[in-house]
């Protein structure tokens, strides 16, 4: 027994899934670009404001303390959420791209040198790619692109065929936004640790769809987003091991990643707060602790199942359909499907969706080498999440046979 | 915010879209321009004939969306035996119209329903970037 | 006539201004910390939430296009608000302490060379010293500190006098977080333009109390943080001149701020957009327009206006307690208070004003070179805004008399 | 979250802030310890005269809060005549009392109330680290 079971009952949770769209119940497919969120994630963040709304590790009064309670303890949430060693791992930061920033900047940067490489694969969002090329433009390194497949798989041996001596650091997302593709991290990460090269996994479509354990994982360096986990936006996390946090200099500066400021000299804060100047998004942290509470209950792993389910009745939905080519058939893959339809535009199709109420993505999902790889401009993508229903993937179907008609 | 979706997809719009004109390259072209749409990849090229100030033909390639299909095939038949500050003209013309300030001329009011739309606005504008970067001086 | 004439009804706007704390009704004299939240601001995020949730500037469905027009019409807003040249001269940031350091990474890191120096005054918030001092350390360039005077007022002819050929540019705080001084801003910034050097403006401090004219000042850069303009947590913004943005590299890499990515090379995007990238805390930005619109429709002027009659009226009772000493003595300044008490430590008085329900900030404020230059470790600070009363006032006296005698 | 606030001002605590005991400099100390916080910027120095591994007296100096101030006070009284484990062996306890696990002994019982304090735990422990960075090898 899951409270999943009682579909509807968990959707009413989630007020948003109640809107109307031109008239039209939403189905809400867009769930890799960002997930709805329950009730709970938005009364914390009211509540916060409403009753306990002060600034967070810097006064003593009644309202200070609340908050900071608060602010820690949903750091506490995250930490065991995935597993991480302890809760002074875990960073908060504005959302994975920020994370991947910190990483770039404070770990990789300072000794980065001419010739370096940085090994990501062909199937990285742009925040997995971009950062790298900014500190490789500025030190002379370079970004070094691992192979994928014609079936939107990572080539496993290919990538690890490319670690070298001048690897700095090898990047690799859990889940691709683009494909769904699960990559088999667990073989890159021993890989490069058997290399001694540092790893940073991207977990931003993994953390929401099935359990996460960092610590077992082993990998370096952990990034995830708030938003994308049910949680509010501009927040996210860096989950590092402690060594590196304890060596990396700090990345931006001014108050409460100090200890002592003078203008002889500063001395800065133990991590995680070293990482963290200035007023964060305390509302967003608490909020997402709110969610945190809400996954656990409802169960990452009964979440999981059912997305299962989704995906493949979504699969066997889409091979159905005359002219529509997926673009990735990773064996392993999550409830993320990218597609593109004979004779009708991408954009024309997720517009004409929407008239119908279906909400989908349309473009290159931030992953331009990836479709690139693949020949196409852009994709139409479709994305579920596990508080969607056998009947929405039926109503997709026909307005998307709707469209098609029209654009014929 | 949005408006009745149906007249997005005019039956103007789908038909330029399902049967575009001046669609292809100009064997003879004096001038070529191409214009990209960051947000989903597409790229329209324009090439143009020119005589003196005057585009006497226009034609357009490219993958691309029903709007900027629709838009490029009404905008190469606007363009024959046009004075070449035309495309400046209309495309002020449709951002106006954007703006909800007034229709732009002739069957271009087809594409009004993308004032509640400005995630599309870009894809109808391509052709005319695409034109005025054909004029563009080059070197 | 103004909206502040009924204060109650104003008050009643705010819903954490209701709270009881140990049992009494909250006097909230910490707003230079992080100011109290209107109803319409909280609803804004919420309605968000349930009604228009989803990411910008990516997805054509529409919920994307709603949210995106609400999270841009925020900047429209703030960019009318501080009188900004154009919208695209605002960088949505997650505070003051995030665009400082995007001013340090981006505009003056790149060209920074051993033996410049960047000039800012000694009554600095940490988050305008700790940014450079961290790209100086990097690039053997210095910090220099402005003199201040016994009243804490600016020495501005000190300032000026520092400014030489080797400053690369000058940063001041409008009004300081722990003194309360207003500074005469315009002067430095016509100083400093005289000698081609460009500037930096604090406005953390100033933007919640009085109306701002970044036009009319003609600094380069002018910072603020939207907690503190009653506004949600984890929103900010740079407001830059044009030029400036334009020429400046990204700061950090990902989605949004790209034109095209490729392994082959990366195009970027327009400002704003080139220095936002990835998902942003768009719930925080749509409450932050939400907050712009009530205090336009409260009005600058009028919130003015009251908070220097509520200065007035704290500085008398202040002056009036014996064994008392105000630190800071500014004529120009605003509703904060900084101050110590004969024989009471300032957490001893905050820890017990607050069991009165009195919320004052007790400690060093981000401001070290501040107390230093003091020869205090810590101080009390008062600071008030224009939904305190003078009955607060003189509640808040009350309780600093029975907290003294349980401490004598 | 917060308790009945006057327990942790406490008469107890109230009564060492006025009139601390082993307040002042040790003149034939052999140990100097130093701690400082940074939240308040408050330092406290603890002095120690030590035989092998005994403690026989130990004073405190500096500029402190109510809570640190009748804290070392506390503790210096602890120390005369102490293994050198106390400190610790103390410290472990204040921070398992802080936890809600236990309270801690003696006088110490009185900042039970900092558990519902957690921004103001920090200024009980001050002494105790002192009292740990003066025993700690120096070179
Ligand atoms: C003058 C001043 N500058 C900068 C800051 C930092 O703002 P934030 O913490 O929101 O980044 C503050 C507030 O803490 C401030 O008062
Ligand atoms: C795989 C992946 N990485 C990174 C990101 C960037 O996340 P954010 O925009 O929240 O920083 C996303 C989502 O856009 C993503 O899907």
């Amino acid at each position: 027994m899951s409270q999943l079971d009682d579909i509807a009952a968990i959707r009413a949770e989630f007020p948003q899934l109640a809107r109307l769209i031109h008239g039209k119940p939403l189905v809400y497919f867009d769930n890799a670009n960002t997930a709805q969120k329950p009730r709970a994630v938005i009364d914390a963040v009211s509540s916060y404001y409403t009753e306990h709304n002060a600034n967070v590790a810097r006064a003593v009064h009644t309202l200070g303390e609340e908050a900071t309670t608060l602010y820690e303890a949903a750091r506490d949430k995250l930490a065991r959420f995935v597993g991480a060693r302890s809760r002074e791992e875990v960073v908060f930061t504005r959302g994975t791209t920020e994370s991947i920033n910190l990483v770039a900047y404070s770990f990789l940067r300072p000794t980065l040198k001419p010739g370096d490489e940085i090994l990501v694969s062909r199937m990285e969002h742009h925040a997995n790619i971009v950062p790298w090329q900014l500190i490789a433009a500025e030190t002379g390194a370079k970004v070094v692109p691992a192979p994928i497949t014609e079936t939107g798989e990572l080539d496993v041996d290919g990538m690890i065929a490319l670690m070298n001596e001048r690897t700095r650091l090898v990047g690799l997302t859990h889940v691709s936004n683009a494909l769904g593709t699960i990559n088999p991290v667990e073989r890159i990460i021993a890989a490069a640790k058997a290399r001694g090269v540092p790893s940073l996994i991207d977990g931003s479509q993994a953390a929401p769809h099935f359990r996460v354990d960092v610590a077992a994982l082993d990998c370096d360096f952990y990034v995830l987003t708030g938003h994308k986990l049910f949680g509010p936006t501009g927040t996210g996390a860096l989950i590092a091991k402690r060594a590196h946090l304890d060596a990396m200099p700090p990345f931006m500066g001014g108050g409460e990643m100090i200890r002592k400021v003078s203008f002889d000299g500063t001395t800065f804060n133990d991590p995680p707060h070293k990482f963290e100047p200035g007023t964060p998004n305390i509302a967003g942290f608490i909020g997402l602790g709110a969610a945190i509470d809400w996954l656990n209950a409802v169960g990452m792993d009964a979440i999981a199942a059912r997305e299962t389910m989704l995906r493949d009745r979504m699969l066997d939905a889409l091979r159905g359909v005359d002219g529509l080519r997926l673009i990735g058939a990773a064996r392993e893959r999550a409830a993320v499907f990218s597609f593109v339809v004979e004779g009708a535009h991408a954009h024309d199709i997720a517009t004409l969706l929407d008239h119908e109420g279906v909400a989908v993505r349309s473009g290159h999902h931030c992953t331009h080498p990836t479709m690139q790889f693949f020949g196409v401009p852009a994709t139409v993508r479709a994305s579920l999440s596990f508080y969607n229903t056998e009947d929405e993937i039926a109503a997709f179907l026909t307005a998307l046979a709707k469209v098609r008609r029209m654009l014929a | 915010m949005s408006a009745h979706p149906s007249t997005l997809y005019s039956e103007t719009v789908l038909a330029h879209n399902r049967a575009p004109h001046n669609c292809g390259c100009l064997a003879d072209a004096t001038h070529h321009g191409l214009a990209e749409n960051a947000l989903c990849g597409d790229r329209l090229e324009l090439s143009l004939r020119m005589r003196g100030d005057t585009i006497e033909v226009a034609m357009f390639d490219g993958e691309s969306c029903a709007i900027t299909t629709a838009c490029a095939s009404m905008l190469t038949g606007m363009l024959r035996d046009a004075p070449r500050t035309t495309p400046a003209t209309l495309r002020a013309a449709m951002v106006a119209m954007f703006r909800g300030d007034a229709d732009a001329p002739g069957e271009f009011a087809a594409f009004a329903e993308l004032r509640h739309h400005p995630a599309r606005q870009r894809c109808a504008l391509l052709p005319f970037d695409a034109a005025l970067a054909a004029m563009q001086p080059k070197e």
